[in-house]
């Protein structure tokens, strides 16, 4: 579903990572290890879409990839059903019936997004997952600074609902989500100093 | 489409979305300049037209800034790029909402405020027509800015000094329709001029909005 | 809150009274003034509420000052409720006053001292109640905005003395004076007091009914958000 | 009805547009004192 | 204490720290305004005065949400009140930070500008002093308006709503002064007043600022 | 070194914990655990002084406190060593020689904190800490996506050189430091619904 061949790719015009490849088929997920600095969001950005890569190809469904990072676009402004229902409109799906269940939201439905704790906002930024209905999910330490238990919630939605439906999902995480998922460290494909690519590569 | 104008409104609405605000910073400039020209009426209502359209331009000016950069900051911006809604179509919304909160109050103020500049008697209903036909334009070119400098915090210093220079031209017809107006002479020429230049604002800024905006998110 | 109960509706109705009172007494049986015509009937809407305009403000200011010493919730409310009523007086004071300008000055609009002090009165209003508004938590709201309704009055007695400075203004003397020679004669002068006492009463009225509701509002406010953790 | 002159309309206008402004402010609070006693008493059966 | 304004100084010269751009600002505002009142010079001349002075006073405006905003949203600002620093000096600094990087380059650039707008010769030196003795009070002021509104994101427009009131006593004796000047009157009087308003802003200001910030980091 | 007795506190006008009472010796940490939204943040934060109880006292000594949270300060046009430097000269401290070794911030100490990566900055928000020189720490997930490596740098600093030199620290986190300290669960000092203080209270 979800194939990367020889993808290299660049962070303030430097070269960070190259010549990654890996797939992830229907229903699998993949998990992201390396330390900081690694390249972990670069790679996840590119994946995404969001910067180009520098080489190599990325291919998986158009229309299908979903990007989620710390900055969860959760609007302090607007209660937490307002900020999922926005996000279902935006991309013509249904709210699920179950989704506040899912991720432990019910009591907090007409709170403010900005009188949420850290880990209740991330809830809240996971949720969105749910209801965008994407089936390729980039994730980018979707865990931080949740307890043990919203771990569990989150993981047991990604293998029991995402992945189950035939999702995909590529995860850069530093903790372990207890998800039967293979692992891939970055740090063997960590751009050589001289490595060439990126913006400056015209005046080497 | 429809939803994220909703959202925008709604957001607008909502306590600290400082919709009004942009009227009462209207108020307050065209209320300043005679404290700083003195308070001749003739020499007042000779300038009227001018200052009310300057003091509207830069009150559309300072709202530019929430346009995207709240959307930027909390990372709705990258979402909507990697949601099926069309990034121009996105601009648009963004610009229509831009205008409804602050173009329109603008407009319907406008004429109060002419009193206090003791703006000609004929003037007003030109007045009224070329801010009509002026402030759409000041939205659109006016997230065109915001989404140059979306990446930049607080860059809404940076965002007016580009801005201005493009809202020159609409400045000055809209003006100058007033200002014929105010004379008796006829501005129809000014205001065809106008909303020529608004029409072309909206058939293509869009798309250039759209494109810097995937720029910036990069 | 339990005194006002009985209070409010015997203020509302005084102040209904009273104005009725003041006002037809004005506008049907007092003559035109010799040099003013029939616009000296202005003053009984005039005056008062240019009064109260900054009695309002001054209210204000001493309810912030309560709540910032005292940190007295209600006084805090009361502030909060009376701004309204006062951005509405100044209204009345400032349009009453323009259209008294048409005849006396030839022109809706002078750039006149007082008329002027008005306008940036107005503002000052305008600011506090936008602050009020943008903070959602009611206590730092308070905290801000009494700071402000401060700080404000220093700078609107500065701004009033700038403008005495900046255009010296062709504006009527004060009524209530008490200089020696009554520059205003008791045919307009007590209706004129009648309408002041009804201004009088209707801002304690609707500051009354107003801090009623600014205190059941944050009731509410407080229940929900102890239902909702329940 | 007195004989008001030629200021007919500005005396009138005074009158009117005070009168709307105070009949406003009245109105609006009322409206928002009933609403919001009859919401505590809502919130104040429930909880 | 130093230490907070140097480094407020180098972030305003690094990159998007927006040096310069209070000035820009103020170039185009004052360029915009022959666009909207027509060209006339000797219209232009009377009018210049109060121009040059609500244009720099816009400038100072756009630039406050910058001298708190930023702190706040990365957290200095609480860590800033947790540290041996006295929030009243704390204030003190950065609105001294933000006059050396707005009024002053303000101050220095007003004559070049009277040229533009074809200010009385005699007005020159009256626009230099009384810009000099008004721009800090401005600042102060703004400081003042910025610390309020430092909890609302992107509260810029209601900054200025609350501030441009309390400008208006710096305004009106700042104008004054250079129209007396221009008119050739003893303008004295009015940058006495002024000097005044601006010590006392200094005086008193400061402990405002700080308790405001300190009850908007509860 | 530091004692608390019967702290509640409130976030939003609501009271959210009530009757915390401990004590931290020299040289001693304390972790707060909880799940999320129960109240580490708000009770750091009050214990920090950045916000009032509502009821109860802490003491420690004068001017020692320190709070660290996500937003921990980071300018981005500054680079690491400014971004150090200005901290320490706000307390008037000097730049200890070590602490970038320390924190594995030499490669980057040139960097803008703009170009950092997420865990480059947090170990940047980290070494703050061991510039201001300040006795008794309050941290709030202060490894958020660390990576395992540098939670152990962080744990050996806490230990070896905050602690030994007799300093506290107070730590809300949801991961295993692998530090040697008593853990409190602040589960049982939840509010119960109907607590009083708050700034609602009057309104009750
Ligand atoms: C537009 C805004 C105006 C405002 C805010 C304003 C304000 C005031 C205030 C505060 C008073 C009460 C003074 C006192 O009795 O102590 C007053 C009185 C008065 N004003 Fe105005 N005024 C305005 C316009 C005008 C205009 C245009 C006229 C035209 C003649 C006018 C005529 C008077 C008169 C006659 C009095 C009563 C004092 C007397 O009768 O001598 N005002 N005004
Ligand atoms: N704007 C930039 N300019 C230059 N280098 C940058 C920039 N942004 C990031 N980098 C560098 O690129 C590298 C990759 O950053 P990235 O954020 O992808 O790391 P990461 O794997 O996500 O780390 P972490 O686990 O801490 O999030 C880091 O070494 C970082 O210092
Ligand atoms: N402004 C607010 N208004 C009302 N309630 C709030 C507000 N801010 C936080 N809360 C609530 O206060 C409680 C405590 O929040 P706090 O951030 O202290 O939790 P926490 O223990 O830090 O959680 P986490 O582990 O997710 O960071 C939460 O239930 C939260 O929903
Ligand atoms: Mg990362
Ligand atoms: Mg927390």
């Amino acid at each position: 579903m979800l194939r990367v061949r020889n993808l290299g790719c660049a962070r303030g015009g430097v070269p960070v990572l190259t010549d990654v490849s890996f797939e992830v088929a229907a229903g699998q997920a993949i998990i992201l290890r390396g330390p900081n600095g690694v390249g972990k969001t670069t790679l996840l950005r590119t994946l995404a879409g969001l910067q180009p890569p520098i080489e190599g190809e990325i291919d998986f469904p158009e229309e299908e990839g979903a990007y989620a990072s710390h900055a969860d676009g959760i609007k302090t402004a607007l209660t937490v059903t307002e900020n999922l229902k926005f996000w279902a409109d935006v991309h013509g799906a249904a709210l699920p019936a179950t989704i506040l269940e899912t991720f432990d939201l019910s009591d907090l439905r007409d709170r403010l997004g900005g009188t949420l704790s850290a880990g209740q906002k991330r809830r809240l930024g996971l949720a969105r997952l749910g209801v965008i209905g994407r089936k390729v999910l980039f994730l980018d330490e979707p865990t931080v600074s949740l307890d043990r238990f919203s771990v569990k919630l989150f993981a047991d939605w990604l293998q029991d609902t995402h992945l189950a439906a035939g999702g995909v999902a590529v995860i850069a995480t530093h903790i372990d989500l207890g998800l039967a998922a293979p692992e891939l460290d970055l740090t063997p494909f960590k751009s050589a100093a001289d490595a060439n690519g990126g913006s400056d590569e015209a005046f080497l | 489409m429809i939803a994220l104008l909703l959202r925008d409104l709604r957001l607008a609405f909502r306590a600290g979305g400082g919709f009004g605000l942009g009227l009462a910073f209207f108020l307050i400039v065209v209320v300043l300049v005679p404290f700083g020209v003195g308070p001749e009426t003739e020499l007042l209502s000779r300038i009227a037209p001018g200052i009310l359209w300057v003091a509207s331009l830069l009150a559309a000016l300072l709202s530019l800034d929430r346009i995207f950069a709240l959307d930027f900051e909390d990372g709705s911006l990258g979402l909507l790029a990697t949601s099926p809604l069309p990034m121009e179509g996105a601009a648009l919304m963004k610009a229509l909402a831009h205008w409804i909160t602050t173009g329109l109050p603008l407009t319907l103020a406008a004429p109060a405020l002419g009193f206090l500049l003791s703006l000609a008697t004929e003037a007003y209903a030109y007045l009224l027509i070329s801010l009509l036909l002026g402030t759409p334009a000041l939205s659109m070119i006016g997230t065109f800015g915001a989404a140059l400098t979306v990446g930049i915090r607080r860059g809404g210093l940076l965002l007016s000094l580009l801005v201005l220079p493009l809202y020159v031209p609409t400045l000055i017809f809209g003006a100058e329709a007033v200002r014929r107006g105010a004379e008796g002479l006829d501005p129809t020429g000014a205001l065809m001029l106008m909303a020529g230049i608004t029409a072309g604002c909206f058939a293509l800024l869009p798309f250039a909005t759209a494109a810097v905006l995937r720029i910036n998110l990069r | 809150m339990g005194w006002t109960r009985p209070v409010l509706p015997w203020s509302f109705a005084l102040a209904g009274v009273c104005l009725v009172v003041g006002l037809v007494w004005g506008f049907f049986f007092t003559p035109d003034d010799f040099r003013q015509g029939s616009t000296v009937k202005i003053i009984y809407l005039h005056v008062p509420s240019a009064l109260m305009a900054i009695n309002a403000w001054i209210m204000m200011v001493v309810a912030s000052l309560i709540w910032v010493i005292r940190r007295h919730h209600v006084s805090a409310l009361a502030a909060r409720a009376a701004a309204p009523v006062g951005v509405v007086f100044t209204l009345i004071a400032l349009f009453t006053g323009g259209i008294w300008g048409q005849p006396m000055w030839g022109t809706y609009w002078a750039w006149e001292p007082r008329l002027t002090s008005f306008l940036i009165l107005f503002l000052f209003y305008l600011g506090y109640i936008a602050l009020w508004e943008a903070i959602e938590d009611p206590d730092t709201a308070a905290d801000l905005t009494s700071v402000l309704c401060m700080v404000g009055s220093v700078f609107a007695i500065l701004s009033r003395y700038a403008v005495w400075f900046w255009n010296q203004g062709l504006h009527q003397g004060a009524t209530l004076s008490l200089d020696k020679e009554e520059n205003i004669s008791d045919v307009f002068w007590f209706p004129l007091l009648v309408c002041i006492a009804g201004f009088v009463l209707l801002f304690f009225a609707l500051v009354l009914m107003r801090t009623r509701t600014e205190i059941r509002a944050r009731r509410i406010r407080a229940l929900q958000a102890r239902a909702r953790r329940a | 009805m007195p004989d008001l002159g030629d200021y007919r309309i500005e005396v009138l206008s005074a009158y009117g547009v005070s009168l709307v402004l105070l009949l406003v402010l009245v109105w609006l609070s009322w409206r928002r004192y009933v609403k919001v006693r009859a919401a505590l008493e809502e919130v104040e059966k429930n909880g």
